[in-house]
């Protein structure tokens, strides 16, 4: 029930902000704080409450499940165990900062603004705890349009065009995975009698050959497009920079992620074999992504595009540890998810607080802002830090152990992908050396320091980053359950060579 | 019987092509709508054969009904037609192109 | 379901002489009355009236779907044509006589009835299409759609007559039966291939598709929803039922056709819409690429059928919206139907806006909207039949489609030009009671797309009845 | 006592943590004392454990705290737990001692600078990672350890920010090492996947049952520790970052890049002495690098006129004796003159610092010159690091610790004729360029006015350091003389013996003619460089390519823009805008040129209508027929 009130929560805040924004601006604002304040207090405060052991039986914290269209054997079914619950509290957090990064930088129809703002999160919630096929693509649809607006209205000078791209992109993979959820669907009615959406029923789908790899492919690429995969990553660089700074962070905070659950959730565990079979590709794939974002981020000039592009990157890591198939390269992508969220998304909050005072996002025009913003440049520098995979930070645990764990699996090609991490030596010091470093730019007014509102901001993400990576032990405690108890088999491993 | 039947229908598939071929080449809105028409009858006609075929009466019946409904259509058809003449001043289909990509 | 019938002639007489305002009410009671009848009526169906028509469920639902357009158009009209103060009258017995054409073909399951409701249908149609003879080049469309349809309906009668010829019957059921017997001749299929034609010019299927957005927009904007969504209901509940008792479906040739003509229907729709600047054309073209995917269900057989029900319904009540919305913005002089009169319309009247996009979405298939589970349902039918080809089409064609959609949406929400707002000079009420039933329509979408259970079971149950 | 081991690096950590997050309020004299204090605490703990590690050994020789555990993933845990070993104090009480020394005198030589505040924080950072690196008792914690003294290389590199160039040194010394430790990470990889464990004390326990002597496993495993080392400690082919490094503060070069974290490859080595033993191979290549890095390193700071890279180079090519002594199996000769090198070198940076603080920031050695008579307290500490440098005998600490290399790298059974050649090369060399620095900068006519008198504050580390560049060589005598063994019978309890040829000549031989070579690179500097005779050696024109090639370090820097920097540079411009981005331009493109064809086809002719129609009639006709 607690997953239906935080969603319900979200959809009716935004209801809210939205009328509310008629009367004061202001109060739209504080609503919407509030409305995800609550949904992120809301499960937090019930696992603390209620301290579920995820043991081998009770895997699952907690289930919902309603009648939704029973003629197609569709049901309102949310469930979450460590894994989405991780992902949710991501969401939320995220979705405070989000919320508080858009205070000043929104300032027309910031009712609708909101509203759209948080039926994303809602959307994005919705998808982590769907474990009803049907309902999985239905929430995988509506955190999108919403997207699309916020980058639509409020991004910026080429926003039109980024938003087509985008809205094309995932859609073309959403369709084609709405495809292979039907023919899953058949298939397994066929195979049972019983025609059903559920996630747990279709795990026990056998499938063998051919129709089972189609079915996996057009998962796959529905997810592997959100992740993004390159060559399947071209809406990214345009939606990220021209989004607004929420938007951004949503986007490389949140939205990817969906991509990669997907992965974990759905391809890995629904179809084993016909994973392993393109395991080979699929990590290949993740490693030319690690280098060739890496190589487009350092060509970039404007600071977003840059960070998008680092996305690309980073996210090649999680195509190459979860199709590893092991519990240390798994477990890496799970804690890649959440710190990727954490250091791109507060990357990309940079840029924004950076655009506001700066009125650009072209690097070469920026310089020497460690002088006026010693405070900014500090952070800043933590989280290039992260995006290089220094060690104390999160990434680090993330990046180690996926490489740890696919090392066995096919050397070269972690090999290949540790180079990335040269690589991300190079983009990120850019950033630190093309933006804080060198002599201040001659700009009319010294741009100010971080207020009080950015501190907390940013003072957020870093002890989350620091946090990950000293202790993160309770993560993969939490995600361990999601893994590796009833009903998951990981592929079999060894496709490769 | 038979026969006959399918000589009948022959003929109204010839009348039936000359009326296309008249749609076709004709610019003048009135010859395509007498060339729609002789279509109609050609249809018509093939009805009353087959319906002599199988010695219904079906067939007559349904005669019966292009004919009204091809009165029908050719008095809106006029109409229109007078109120293009009326507008553009001319009868030919090819002026009327104000509508298009 | 005679009542039903009788309902609507009495409709008619009474329109002959009464105010507007009077036809207005007077309809709606009516069309409402029909309604409830076909509700309660439900359990005395199946009721056939030999050799002519039959009453099912089938019929029912797509009756239903009907009145409740023609209901929406009725409103629609009442605003557009106080606007211009025209004198209205002719045009409701007209729209009546067409509803009344319509109606006759769901329930037809004979070629005669088939005939008579096509035409009845039409001829209503080229007068409606031209009422307006003075402005938007009416009487060009109406010129182009009366040759067209006139040959398309040469074609079906040609059609029909060498069906007749073989079979000895025009009784849809009696035809199947010769057809078991005595197997498909050449000329038998070479009327089927006519009806094909006249059916396809109807429904404005590619390659018989060229009328259509010329049609739509030199039209007035209520008949070109009335042509969007009645017309082609009608014309495609005839088009199930004929197939269904001829068993068309499991013809290879005629599958192929269908196959064939689908994809086409997709993809030129699609792809003519991409730049389409007129909103109203581009209406049309995306209507020739969703009749493409209604095929898919058609295509589908039974199991199609109530899919086809369902996206017909989203589908009416989407088109409606949006037609709704091009009427209400519609001026004196001229339709809104230039795309660079809707920038920025969000921030104009936010209202109108949302309904809009709704309808946009809802045709482009975005959750949230009636068009989703339509669109759902409809992959279902084409996955059950193992029809990936065409699934695939639909999949990518509609992420084309996506692109127009958004490109109005987007220009919805771009920052206004600076321009004074259109005077509001009618009855505030009928404004008033118009918003509202286009609010009740994006509603329904709405509710459709969240919780479409409710009419699928309905759908379901109806169906059952034969 | 085991629980002392955590506050070492954790004072220096909570020196960071207020000066990073309070220090702009913080008052000078404070943010020095804090800065400063720290150090000089975690020193003193570390002197108490060493104390009392002296005197009261260990059980299993280490001291062990397990401070939390990191993670714990399938087979793979890790804990945040560190460990003291003989290895290990060495190298903390010359993080911790040396290091307090340099806060000193740092807290007076960037008095005067805005960023004071930063300057500590990052260098209380750097000494905590740099003890995080040699406690850890896994890899991976040595690896952040390992990392994290990166990071505050570069920031203390690029400590003057506002200089473009200064930031593209720092951007290099990273990413240099970087390269390294990629590889090191590699190897880690390797050695979970072989051993399954990454705890130090497990792998080297393993090791020897698991592979093979000269496996290729094991091979490889060493050869990417080893480029991780290299990196760390600049040595051939990754020396490049380390002469650049010098855009630093002076205490930054002594702490950083001389005394510390250069050496981390050597630490690293040793520690993982077990894996190398397994590999011959290996050890041949580390002896090789370290004796090609000295040649190389110390030809180039011959061309030299900045100071600090001059010793920069030297630092270089010191380490590569460090290598060479890995290399040939002379662990303890290794650590040896890393503990002296450590205090000499760190003194002459200092020293240089001053120098170049009283010259208005003057680094050209030939813009100096008669500083012996106007700072003479510097003049002869400077005089005592530089006679270690060149290994003076008898009288200074880098004589002990050269000569025993020296010795071992004919000597030990992986030593052969070549590597003490070259090494005895390097040693000529060294005093060479130590006496052209000496004679240069010391002697001759003042070119530069001195400004002030360097602070009490920063002398006394100097005579410090001083005092030890020279005795500390005395706890390790040759074999020869007294055989005093202090130093290596203590890191012997972790590291073995150096193994010996059988057949040996004797040591006075070769302890002669090493100290006729020190003496022969010394009275060459002299004839060249004293006097007038040192600007027309650095102006003769028949030398100019010469120099030109070693002043740029043997245009290594040149061959890398070549072969990689240019066409990564290329590459990256020229897909600036994204190849794959075209692919699907081309295909929205296509739509649209599509939809203009076909939009031909709504021309608005009835007429063409009509044959649209005819057209699909033709086409389900023949489909009819042709079916």
């Amino acid at each position: 029930m607690i997953l239906v009130l935080m969603i319900g929560i979200l959809l009716l805040g935004g209801i809210a902000c939205w009328l509310v924004a008629q009367r004061s601006a202001m109060a739209a604002r504080y609503v919407a704080l509030i409305a995800v304040i609550m949904a992120f207090v809301i499960p937090l405060g019930w696992f603390i409450q209620n301290k579920p052991a995820i043991t081998g039986a009770n895997k699952w914290l907690v289930q919902y499940q309603a009648n939704w269209i029973p003629a197609f054997g569709i049901s309102f079914h949310l469930a979450m165990d460590g894994l989405s619950f991780l992902l949710i509290q991501l969401t939320f957090l995220l979705g405070v900062l989000a919320v508080l990064c858009s205070w000043n930088e929104i300032r027309e129809r910031s009712g609708f603004y909101f509203f759209n703002l948080l039926w994303t999160l809602a959307g994005i919630a919705g998808v982590f705890v769907a474990m009803d096929l049907f309902l999985f693509y239905f929430f995988w649809e509506v955190m999108l349009v919403p997207m699309y607006f916020l980058i639509a209205i409020w991004g910026d000078f080429n926003r039109r065009y980024a938003a087509y791209k985008f809205f094309i992109f995932t859609q073309t993979g959403g369709l084609l995975m709405l495809l292979a959820i039907l023919a899953l669907y058949f298939i397994h009615g066929q195979q049972t009698g019983n025609y059903t959406f559920d996630y747990f029923a279709l795990l026990n789908t056998t499938l063998g050959g051919a129709t089972g790899r189609w079915i996996m492919l057009g998962f796959l690429i529905a997810f592997v497009i959100k992740l993004p995969m390159v060559p399947l990553h071209n809406w990214l660089p345009d939606a990220h920079s021209e989004a607004p700074t929420a938007g951004s962070l949503i986007l490389a905070g949140l939205l990817l992620k969906t991509g990669a659950y997907g992965i974990l959730r759905f391809v890995l565990p629904l179809f084993p074999q016909a994973s392993a079979a393109i395991a080979w590709w699929a990590m290949l794939l993740g490693v030319v992504g690690i280098v060739y974002g890496a190589l487009l981020a350092f060509a970039q000039t404007d600071l977003k595009r840059l960070i998008a592009y680092t996305s690309v990157s980073h996210m090649g890591f999680v195509l190459l540890g979860a199709f590893a198939f092991n519990e240390i390269a798994l477990q890496g992508v799970v804690m890649q998810l959440l710190t990727h969220g954490v250091s791109t998304g507060a990357l990309f909050v940079m840029a924004g607080m950076l655009k506001e005072r700066l009125h650009t996002r072209d690097i070469n025009q920026m310089g020497g802002l460690w002088t006026a913003m010693p405070q900014m440049g500090g952070l800043a520098l933590v989280f290039v830090m992260a995006s290089l995979g220094l060690p104390l930070l999160g990434n680090f645990i993330a990046e180690f152990l996926i490489l740890m764990g696919s090392f066995p699996v096919n050397p070269v090609l972690t090999v290949i992908a540790s180079v990335g991490l040269v690589l991300a030596a190079l983009y990120s010091l850019r950033i630190a050396q093309k933006v804080f470093m060198g002599q201040l730019q001659v700009v009319s007014e010294r741009p100010a320091d971080l207020s009080a509102r950015e501190w907390i901001i940013m003072a957020c993400l870093t002890a989350a980053i620091i946090c990950l990576g000293l202790y993160p032990q309770p993560v993969f405690d939490l995600v361990k359950g999601a893994f590796f108890v009833t009903g998951y088999q990981l592929p079999v491993a060894g496709v490769s060579n | 019987m038979t026969d006959s039947a399918h000589m009948v229908l022959m003929v109204a598939t010839v009348l039936f092509g000359l009326g296309l071929i008249g749609v076709l080449t004709r610019k003048n809105v009135v010859f395509m709508l007498i060339s729609v028409e002789i279509m109609l009858n050609a249809a018509g006609l093939a009805f009353v054969a087959a319906g002599s075929k199988w010695q219904q009466p079906d067939g007559q019946v349904m005669f019966l009904f292009i004919l009204a409904m091809a009165a029908a259509e050719v008095s809106v058809g006029l109409a229109l037609v007078l109120q293009i003449y009326h507008q553009h001043k001319t009868m030919d289909v090819e002026d009327l192109k104000e509508l298009r990509d | 379901m005679v009542l039903a019938m009788a309902a609507v002639v009495v409709i008619l007489l009474i329109a002959f002489r009464a105010s507007h305002t009077v036809i207005q009410v007077t309809g709606f009671v009516m069309m409402c009355g029909v309604v409830l009848a076909m509700w309660f009526v439900r359990d005395t169906l199946p009721r056939e009236i030999p050799p002519l028509l039959v009453v099912d469920g089938m019929a029912a639902l797509f009756t239903g779907l009907i009145i409740f357009s023609v209901l929406v158009v009725g409103l629609l009209s009442y605003i557009y044509f106080e606007e211009r103060e025209e004198n209205p009258k002719e045009y409701y017995i007209l729209l009546f006589l067409a509803t009344l054409g319509s109606a006759i073909l769901t329930i037809s399951r004979h070629f005669v009835s088939f005939f008579i409701g096509l035409e009845l249908l039409s001829v209503s149609l080229y007068a409606l299409i031209a009422y307006l003879r003075n402005r938007n080049n009416a009487v060009e469309a109406g010129v182009k759609y009366l040759v067209l349809a006139a040959l398309s309906s040469a074609f079906l009668l040609f059609g029909m007559a060498l069906i007749y010829m073989e079979t000895g019957s025009m009784e849809f059921t009696a035809i199947a039966k010769a057809l078991d017997a005595g197997g498909a001749s050449v000329l038998f299929i070479m009327g089927l291939g006519l009806i094909v034609v006249a059916i396809g010019f109807k429904l404005a299927l590619v390659p018989f598709h060229l009328w259509a957005a010329d049609v739509y927009q030199g039209a007035p904007a209520p008949v070109t929803a009335f042509i969007a969504t009645v017309s082609k209901i009608g014309v495609f509940a005839v088009l199930v039922r004929f197939a269904l008792a001829i068993h068309l479906q499991q013809n290879t040739l005629a599958v192929t056709i269908f196959t064939v003509i689908a994809i086409a229907c997709m993809i030129v729709g699609n792809v003519l819409a991409l730049m389409q600047q007129n909103v109203k054309r581009l209406l049309a073209y995306s209507s020739i690429a969703h009749f493409g995917y209604l095929l898919v269900a058609f295509l589908s057989g039974n199991a199609g059928v109530g899919a086809g029900v369902f996206y017909l319904l989203a589908y009416s009540i989407t088109l409606l919206a949006a037609f709704g919305i091009i009427t209400l913005l519609s001026t004196r002089r001229r339709d809104a139907d230039e795309l660079s009169g809707y920038r920025g319309l969000f921030w104009r009247s936010p209202l109108m806006a949302a309904i809009f996009t709704v309808a946009l979405f809802s045709l482009a298939g975005i959750p949230l909207t009636a068009g989703f589970p339509a669109k759902f349902f409809i992959l279902t039918a084409g996955v059950q039949q193992h029809m990936w080809l065409l699934a695939v089409v639909l999949v990518l064609t509609s992420v084309m489609g996506l692109f127009y959609y958004l490109r109005i949406i987007s220009t919805l929400f771009a920052a206004p030009p600076i321009t004074p707002l259109k005077e509001r000079t009618l009855h505030p009420f009928f404004y008033f009671a118009t918003t509202a039933s286009l609010v009740v329509l994006m509603v329904l979408l709405g509710y459709l797309g969240v919780y479409p259970s409710f009419i699928v079971e309905n759908v379901r149950e109806f169906l059952l009845i034969h | 006592m085991n629980q002392l081991l955590a506050y070492i690096p954790a004072f220096p950590l909570i020196g960071f943590l207020i000066l990073s997050l309070f220090g702009r309020k913080l008052p000078k004299p404070v943010i020095a004392t804090i800065g400063a204090g720290t150090v000089c605490i975690a020193a003193i703990i570390t002197i108490v454990l060493g104390v009392s590690f002296l005197q009261t050994p260990p059980a299993g020789g280490a001291f062990h705290q397990l401070l939390w555990s990191w993670f714990k993933v399938g087979k793979l845990s890790i804990d945040i737990s560190l460990q003291v070993d003989a290895l290990t104090l060495v190298f903390i009480f010359i993080i911790t001692f040396v290091g307090a020394l340099i806060h000193i005198y740092s807290t007076f030589f960037m008095w005067h600078d805005g960023d004071y505040a930063r300057f500590f924080a990052s260098m209380n950072l750097f000494v905590c990672a740099m003890l995080l690196l040699v406690m850890a008792d896994n890899l991976v914690l040595l690896y952040l350890g390992w990392e994290g003294v990166g990071l505050c290389s570069y920031l203390l590199i690029g400590f003057w920010y506002e200089v473009p160039s200064n930031c593209r040194a720092a951007n290099k010394a990273f990413l240099i090492t970087r390269i390294g430790d990629t590889a090191l990470l590699i190897g880690l990889f390797l050695l979970f996947r072989e051993l399954g464990t990454l705890n130090i004390q497990g792998i080297l326990q393993q090791a020897p049952a698991h592979f093979t002597t000269g496996s290729a496993n094991i091979v490889l495993i060493t050869i990417l520790l080893m480029i991780g080392g290299m990196g760390k400690s600049a040595q051939m082919p990754l020396q490049t970052w380390l002469p650049d490094a010098m855009a630093g503060p002076s205490p930054v070069s002594a702490l950083i890049h001389a005394a510390t974290m250069v050496t981390a490859g050597v630490y690293l080595i040793a520690r993982m002495h077990g894996l190398f033993q397994l590999s011959p191979v290996t050890m041949t290549i580390v002896a090789i690098i370290g004796a090609c890095t000295l040649l190389v390193a110390g030809c180039s700071a011959l061309a030299q006129t900045d100071i600090k890279r001059i010793l920069a180079y030297s630092t270089i090519s010191q380490i590569g004796y460090m290598f060479l002594a890995l290399g040939v199996g002379a662990w303890s000769a290794a650590i040896f003159h890393f503990f002296t090198h450590a205090f000499f070198k760190a003194l002459l940076f200092l020293a240089a610092g001053v120098v170049i603080e009283a010259l208005h920031h003057e680094h050209n050695i030939f813009m100096m010159g008669g500083l012996r008579k106007r700072m003479p307290i510097v003049f002869v500490t400077f005089l005592a690091g530089a006679a270690a440098l060149s290994a003076l005998p008898l009288v200074s600490a880098g004589f002990f610790s050269k000569d025993a290399i020296l010795w071992y790298s004919w000597s030990a059974a992986n030593g052969n004729v070549f590597l003490w050649l070259m090494a005895l090369a390097g040693a000529f060399i060294t005093a060479l360029y130590s006496t052209r620095l000496m004679l240069v900068v010391f002697w001759g006519e003042p070119k530069t006015p001195v400004h002030e008198a360097p602070a009490q504050g920063m002398i006394i580390p100097l005579i410090v350091l001083a005092f030890f560049s020279v005795t500390a060589g005395f706890i390790e005598w040759p074999h020869n003389m007294m055989h005093l063994t202090l130093f290596s019978d203590h890191v012997q309890k972790v590291l073995p013996e150096t193994i010996m040829k059988a057949y040996l000549p004797s040591e006075w031989f070769f302890q002669a003619i090493a100290a006729l070579v020190t003496g022969a690179g010394i009275y060459l500097g002299y004839t060249m460089y004293y006097g007038k005779a040192g600007v027309r050696w650095q102006q003769s024109p028949g030398l100019a390519s010469t120099r030109e090639f070693l002043f740029s370090g043997w245009k290594f820097d040149q061959l890398y823009n070549f072969i990689f920097v240019k066409p990564f540079l290329f590459l990256t411009r020229i897909n600036k805008s994204d190849v794959i981005d075209r692919m699907y331009n081309g295909i929205a493109q296509g739509s649209l040129r599509l939809s203009n064809w076909f939009s031909v086809s709504q021309n608005g002719s009835l007429r063409l209508y009509i044959v649209g129609v005819l057209a699909g009639i033709l086409f389900i006709i023949t489909l009819q027929l042709l079916l």
